[in-house]
């Protein structure tokens, strides 16, 4: 069977650095395609070439054998080539049905065709296996419920090829199986489907083929049965990674940093929990299940309305970041863009921020000569690679940022640190980096509360599990706990209901 | 010099286009209005409000009607110290005749037509006036709304006029060519054929004061005097003192200082100060703090006038419309005195703020001076 | 693209739930029939006192319309005040009272007014600069070539067509219907087509918009040239209601930062992508009651800026202390 | 506001000082003319008394700074200009003992409005564009009917000398004027508060990404009120040293907070937050006080002026634009 897409040679440089170095790719109608790399790897370039935001240095496209060549996002959507975006592209305060038919909307003597809007939106979600109504305003909906919309918008028009870019980065367990079950059904519908993911388990059980690219260059591509999960992360990588996850600690953890009685808020009941020196607490569940709301509460940002909390032994209220952060607790955001890094600053800067924000008001900028030697030190201990320290922040990749944002936690010296899904969105090598480092973290006598929705994660970090499910902790599980265990208590339903779920 | 002017060429061509200015040098209206200024004034002595020069008198006998009267005012706006001082003036001329009037409404048009338009407009739909006073915000633009009012009213206009002969009276002093006279033939008179004056302006393209700018022009052109420079200050002290510093560092000789308005003058004259430089001769205005100052330095000065005492002059013609009697009409020309070194010290009151139009008529009004900011 | 999706507590009823420019419009006829009553000036809620009323909101109002669609774009319009004057300004200048030249005269101004709208789009769309700053300068620019090319009220324009400011059509005034067919015109743009449907994602996700296939660029020139297409209409509006245009008439009727304050206070969010025509009326209709309630009241002019300074941040503020987020 | 969010973009370090740059190459360019038409400038004299002038604009723009870095505008500097005219004439009322007790309310009528403008925006999360375009209204309407419309009073001599006096024969530079001394102070603790102080980086930071900024420990609020504050304090200051250079005026500030925005757009500053140095406003400020000077000199008519401000601002963001879009 010929390939309904053909890349051949497609190379693409941006000033100095070359992207996309020489890459061939293709993808046959009926088959899930996966691209594995690191980022920067150029897997999102690779699409943007496809998608027509990009035009390409050298290198052909053909579609169905015929050349292709795409000025404008529009042409290309126009030749059958849809694309599930990372980052969400809807409109928050458009309904679901007109951020479907954004720059499609039918029309009828030359009007809007709401009517139609509403009908064929409606059937497209319910393909979908969703009843999300029409009408309803995107900012109201949750993010899986965006993603659907997303993931509808891209199906709209009858696609040839259809791109999903880490579609279930910000997805749970459940949402992101109930994706793959539909991507199998779109197969089935003689879709091309090119499917970009971090996610090992996720790659194997979907592929047909897989690809890797590597520093903008192929580095090859295979059929699933003669891939292994190894074989892709040594690819990636460029060389074996044996211990993805970090050992476990080594000795008993000491004393309670963290000790919660009976809190809750508006989003939480009843949390009774405990954080040890030398542990790192994963917290997994579903996507409404309150893990981000223990988070956030956790710090201050939407505090507790009721119970104690005690860190150290103390008792302390937890109004606002700055007590959380005076009572030692540490902080490393879920979204890195939006809640992480004040992009225009410096790297350093980024580093110094805590610092300067928790230093009196007047004081020197870096407190003087030795913090910015700290900084830099600890931005060395978390190789975070820049060409400069003094170099804007924005420029540098996801993986590079996020460790920034870690030093610049390492300058508090935090009792308790609360990880918020650490790894989100980042490659390998970086995954692993943080997941050493948060191991070092903990075995220097600091807690650690991870909140995760990559169940591996979870059970391949933590010392200990508790899974939340309806704003309470439904159990708790020793690390290295199967995942259907967790997902288990996740689901709040007995066994079997829960292994249906996964299929 | 050369680069400059060449300069300046350039930017005026690259900019120039359709150049377009409004003629304000009539000849004729020049001629009037010099005959104005030397007129005597017919009306009670010692109260210029009252008094009128030449013309003739309407006859309102239609409009009688029985008191108290509620008179309505659209005025153009409060925005700046002489339409201050004005309006206390017409609200004390009102309290003091406070017998004859039930109420005055004031809607205040804040320097924009269209309101004022719209102010007039629901004047008359509330249907409580007796009498519509009109002080415009400009001429042409509030004509068709004073037309449409003077079918339901009497209408009586001041300060600027509007093109259509349809209200009762059109109260105003002598004008923007008086003013431009008085001033110019007075620095003429001081300064010797070749002399240099700077002409400090308020804004481009107000009819009021470009007048004013025309006959002064031409004076001095017909005396010889070099007008050396023609700048506007938007009435900014900062800048007016900044314009005449630039002037100063050029190095040009400035024998004299004519205004337009004077509540930028104490300004202008602090630039001299501050160069170290005498006094230049100087045409202010009637304000306290260039009196005082005048007197204070022993400037030689004249300060012309833009009477605010002709704010009390629609009350009164109002309310004698509305009795039915003649008033003068259609142009009620006001005396437009100016103050000289021999009548100075009478028009100085140090109770007064320093932006108070002496000129104000208000002395005898009840308030005074407390309403005016006085102490 | 971040979609605001902290889970809001699916229990939003009541207040809340109220379309902002509902809430408006019933503030504006609140304060007015209040002021009416209370200063015993009853019959200022008569068809003639409305009729009036409603002239006052037709000038704003038409700028007020472009400005929706500059904002909703994510863009802003600071030059629409030196736009009306200059249209106003030329209208009157090209007609010197000569009805033959209406035509020639209104068809200049809307050239003239599309290419500024047209050099606001590409400074702002093509070239990325800062809408504020963009504008701003053009708005300046306008301003300067005018003051200096034109000195005072230049001619005036034909009687037939001032004649427009004035008459009646079914005891409506013309320029009343003028204002409500340009925001059926503007309601229809942006709620019945696809040019409308693509403003909104323009602005409320260009990088969405963009990947969806739409020109966003293109709506944002677009967008401005609307903008200054209102304006235009503003301008000749009032040339024809004040006979001759000054230069100064956009300046000192602050049509610039009051179109933005009616728009914002109408709902429609500064960043772009919400909002629409109906607030937009709103907020002009209650700007209109607050100036002539001010009128009943007597309200001293200073203490009336006090007031419409006070409601302006007051008006806001209902809604956009809901907001979660930061605003700067 | 998206489209202005994605106005320029986030690039290298380098453009920092590069907008510096040419915001001083601006300046000198522009000196230079002046000094070559009239020569005299060059004398310290001159010059001093060039920076005399200019010290309220450039001490506005420093103050305007803090809010632009904090990502929101302050439109009301000019009103407090007004506002602090007024109350000055009005409080001292002529007697020279008064004048320094004057001039503590001045500064904390000042603080007052400072803090209403950060509250408004921070607790009523009213975009400040908004809020203090109230505040504007507002303040200005109250000193308006606090002085009925005219100043009542005088200023004492030793009031007016801190914006009037200049001290001769003062070694090195010959003569010195007191606004200068004040000017150098301020621009030096407002460098020191904005670039050598933890305040400064938490400014920026909460105006680059207030969330990041607050889940880091920065307080945002109070930093974010603090801006406005120190744009209110350093309007009070301009309004001194303006209110002593030439005396009491109704007119006085008028205008000055869109040239406060443009000097510190011209320095190279990012509106809406998160980039910009003091030295940058400083210069911005220069250029465009040099540029005013300059049309003096020339002659030109007044409007012109306008024109050539906005020329000015479109090319300085352009070629900031520009380069940014070069360096990526």
């Amino acid at each position: 069977m010929s390939p309904v897409l053909e890349m051949r040679s497609i190379s693409k440089a941006f000033t100095a650095v070359k992207a996309l170095d020489q890459v061939d790719f293709d993808c046959r109608a009926g088959e899930v395609h996966v691209i594995c790399g690191e980022n920067g790897a150029g897997k999102s370039t690779l699409m943007k070439v496809l998608g027509g935001s990009y035009r390409p240095d050298e290198g052909e496209i053909r579609l169905d054998g015929a050349p292709v060549r795409f000025q404008h996002p529009r042409e290309a959507r126009a030749a059958g080539i849809s694309i599930v975006h990372q980052e969400l592209s809807l409109l928050p305060f458009r309904s679901v049905a007109e951020n479907i038919f954004t720059g499609m909307e039918p029309t009828r003597w030359g009007l809007l065709d709401r009517r139609q809007m509403d009908e064929r939106a409606r059937a497209l979600l319910q393909r979908l296996g969703s009843s999300i109504p029409t009408g309803a305003q995107v900012a109201d909906l949750s993010i899986a419920e965006q993603q659907l919309v997303e993931i509808a918008k891209a199906m709209l028009l009858d696609a040839k090829v259809l791109v999903m870019d880490e579609p279930t980065a910000a997805l749970d367990d459940r949402d992101a199986h109930a994706l793959l079950r539909l991507i199998s059904r779109m197969k089935a519908e003689g879709v091309a489907i090119i499917y970009i993911s971090h996610r090992m388990p996720e790659v194997m059980a979907i592929a047909d083929r897989i690809t890797v690219l590597k520093d903008g260059r192929l580095v090859w591509t295979r059929d699933r049965q003669d891939a292994t999960v190894n074989a892709i992360v040594t690819a990636m990588v460029g060389r074996e990674l044996q211990d993805f996850y970090p050992a476990r600690a080594a000795t008993e953890p000491g004393q309670s940093v963290l000790q919660i009685r009976g809190a809750g808020n508006r989003h939480l009941r009843d949390i009774d929990m405990v954080a040890r020196a030398g542990e790192i607490v994963g917290i997994a569940g579903l996507e409404d299940s309150g893990k981000g709301a223990l988070a956030q509460a956790l710090f201050g940002d939407q505090p507790f309305t009721q119970g104690e909390v005690e860190i150290g032994g103390k008792p302390v209220v937890l109004h606002s970041p700055r007590q959380a952060i005076a009572a030692g607790v540490g902080y490393l955001p879920g979204d890195r863009k939006r809640e992480g890094i004040v992009p225009r600053q410096s790297v350093r800067d980024n580093a110094l921020l805590t610092l300067q924000a928790m230093a009196a008001v007047l004081s020197l900028p870096n407190a003087g000569v030795r913090s910015v030697a700290e900084a830099d030190r600890n931005l060395r201990t978390m190789d975070v690679r820049a060409g400069d320290f003094g170099q804007e922040i924005a420029t540098l990749s996801g993986g590079n940022q996020q460790k920034a944002i870690i030093a610049r936690w390492l300058m508090q010296n935090p009792d308790l640190f609360v990880f918020v899904e650490p790894t989100r969105g980042i490659d390998v090598a970086a995954k692993a980096a943080i997941y050493e480092t948060m191991r070092a973290l903990a075995n220097e006598g600091r807690a650690i509360v991870m909140i995760s929705s990559d169940l591996p994660e979870i059970v391949g970090v933590s010392d200990r599990i508790l899974v939340m499910h309806q704003g309470r902790i439904a159990g708790e599980l020793p690390g290295g706990a199967e995942e259907g265990a967790v997902m288990q208590l996740a689901l709040g339903v007995t066994g079997n209901a829960a292994e249906r779920e996964m299929v | 010099m050369q680069l400059r002017t060449i300069l300046a060429a350039t930017l005026a061509v690259a900019f120039s286009t359709t150049a377009y200015a409004q003629e304000f040098n009539d000849p004729a209206e020049f001629k009037k209005q010099r005959e104005l200024l030397s007129t005597k004034a017919e009306g009670p002595e010692g109260k210029p409000w009252e008094q009128h020069l030449g013309g003739g008198m309407v006859d309102t006998a239609k409009f009688k009607k029985d008191g108290p009267h509620t008179i309505c005012f659209s005025n153009a706006g409060v925005f700046n110290p002489w339409r201050v001082v004005g309006l206390n003036n017409m609200k004390g001329e009102a309290e003091l005749q406070k017998a004859r009037i039930k109420e005055l409404i004031v809607l205040d048009g804040e320097g924009k037509d269209d309101k004022q338009i719209s102010d007039i407009q629901s004047l008359l739909d509330g249907g409580k006036c007796d009498v519509l006073i009109v002080s415009p915000t400009t001429t042409a633009a509030l004509t068709p709304a004073v037309e449409a009012a003077c079918e339901k009213l009497p209408v009586i206009v001041f300060d600027r006029g509007v093109n259509t002969k349809c209200p009762v009276t059109y109260i105003h002093p002598v004008g923007g060519y008086g003013f431009g006279i008085t001033s110019a033939e007075f620095i003429a008179s001081k300064l010797p054929k070749g002399s240099n004056v700077l002409a400090l302006r308020i804004v481009p393209g107000v009819d009021v004061l470009e007048t004013r700018y025309s006959a002064a022009k031409s004076i001095f052109d017909e005396a010889g005097i070099n007008v050396i420079g023609s700048e506007f200050t938007g009435s900014d002290r900062a800048k007016t003192k900044s314009v005449v510093e630039d002037y100063i560092n050029r190095g040009e000789k400035i024998d004299a200082v004519w205004m337009d308005a004077g509540d930028t003058a104490t300004a202008a004259l602090e630039a001299f100060e501050d160069a170290g430089l005498p006094y230049p001769v100087i045409s202010g205005e009637d304000q306290q703090d260039f009196l005082r100052k005048w007197q204070k330095d022993n400037l030689v000065a004249i300060a012309p006038s833009y009477p605010t005492y002709q704010w009390r002059t629609p009350i009164i013609a109002a309310l004698d419309i509305l009795d039915g009697k003649q008033v003068p009409g259609p142009e009620w020309n006001l005396p437009q005195p100016a103050i000289t070194q021999e009548t100075l010290a009478s028009y100085i009151d140090e109770r007064m703020p320093p932006l108070h139009y002496s000129l104000c008529g208000c002395q005898d009004l009840p308030g005074y001076p407390e309403q005016w900011g006085g102490k | 693209m971040s979609v605001n999706a902290t889970p809001v507590a699916m229990t939003r009823r009541g207040f809340r739930d109220v379309p902002v420019p509902v809430v408006v419009i019933a503030l504006a006829a609140l304060i007015y029939v209040t002021a009416a009553i209370v200063t015993g000036q009853a019959n200022q809620i008569s068809a003639a006192g409305l009729t009036g009323l409603l002239q006052r909101t037709v000038a704003l109002g038409l700028v007020g319309l472009g400005q929706t669609f500059a904002i909703l774009v994510g863009s802003i319009d600071l030059s629409v005040a030196a736009l009306i004057s200059t249209v106003a300004v030329l209208a009157s200048y090209l007609m010197q009272g000569d009805p033959s030249m209406i035509v020639p005269a209104i068809a200049a101004c809307v050239a003239l007014s599309l290419g500024v709208g047209a050099i606001n789009g590409v400074l702002v769309a093509y070239w990325g600069i800062n809408p504020l700053i963009a504008t701003l300068s053009t708005g300046l620019i306008l301003q300067g070539l005018l003051s200096a090319s034109f000195t005072f009220l230049s001619g005036s324009v034909a009687p037939s067509f001032q004649a427009l400011a004035y008459q009646n059509l079914l005891g409506v005034p013309l320029p009343v219907l003028l204002l409500a067919v340009f925001a059926l015109a503007a309601w229809f743009v942006l709620a019945k087509t696809r040019f409308g449907a693509h403003l909104y994602a323009a602005g409320g996700n260009p990088d969405g918009a963009k990947l969806a296939g739409l020109r966003v660029q293109r709506l944002v020139l677009g967008a401005h040239v609307i903008a200054s297409f209102a304006a235009c209409v503003a301008g000749l509006y009032l040339a024809a209601r004040l006979q001759s245009g000054t230069p100064w008439i956009g300046r000192d009727g602050i049509y610039d930062l009051e179109s933005i304050a009616i728009v914002v206070i109408g709902g429609t969010l500064l960043s772009g992508g919400k909002g629409g025509v109906l607030g937009t009326i709103a907020g002009v209709l209650l700007f209109a009651s607050l100036d002539a309630s001010f009128n009943m009241f007597g309200v001293d002019a200073f203490l009336k800026q006090v007031l419409r300074g006070a409601i302006v941040i007051a008006a806001v503020s209902v809604y956009a202390v809901r907001n979660r987020g930061h605003v700067a | 506001m998206t489209v202005l969010l994605n106005a320029v973009r986030p690039t290298r370090r380098r453009t920092a000082w590069l907008s510096v740059n040419l915001a001083l190459v601006i300046f000198v360019v522009l000196y230079g003319v002046i000094a070559i038409l009239q020569p005299n400038y060059l004398d310290a004299a001159l010059f001093m008394n060039f920076l005399r002038r200019a010290a309220p604009l450039i001490i506005l723009a420093c103050g305007q700074l803090f809010v632009i870095l904090s990502g929101g505008f302050d439109l009301s500097m000019g009103a407090v200009v007004t506002l602090v005219v007024l109350a000055a004439s009005m409080l001292i009322g002529g007697d020279p003992d008064m004048t320094w007790t004057v001039i503590a309310i001045l500064y904390a009528m000042g603080l007052a409005v400072g803090l209403a403008n950060g509250l408004i925006v921070s607790f009523l999360k009213v975009p400040s564009i908004i809020a203090t375009l109230g505040t504007m209204l507002l303040v200005n309407g109250l000193a308006l009917a606090w002085s009925g419309g005219a100043p009542r009073g005088d200023l004492p001599d030793n009031f007016r000398n801190l914006g009037r006096l200049v001290l001769k024969d003062v070694p090195l530079v010959g003569s010195l004027p007191i606004a200068v001394v004040i000017l150098v102070v301020v621009t030096l603790l407002a460098w020191w508060g904005l670039h050598a102080t933890a305040y400064g980086k938490r400014l920026l930071a909460v105006g680059d990404n207030p969330r990041a900024a607050e889940l880091a420990g920065v307080p945002v609020k109070p930093t974010r009120i603090s801006a406005f504050v120190v744009s209110a304090l350093s309007a009070v200051t301009a309004g001194i040293l303006i209110g002593g250079f030439s005396g009491v005026s109704v007119n006085a500030g008028r205008g000055l907070e869109l040239q406060a925005i443009a000097a510190c757009v011209i320095g190279g500053a990012q509106l809406l937050g998160g980039r910009g140095t003091i030295v940058g406003a400083l210069f911005g400020a220069l250029s465009l006080f040099a540029l005013f000077t300059l049309l003096n000199l020339l002659g030109l008519p007044q409007a012109l002026r306008d024109s050539l401000q906005g020329l000015i601002l479109i090319a300085a963001v352009g070629v900031t634009v520009l380069r940014y879009r070069r360096s990526t």
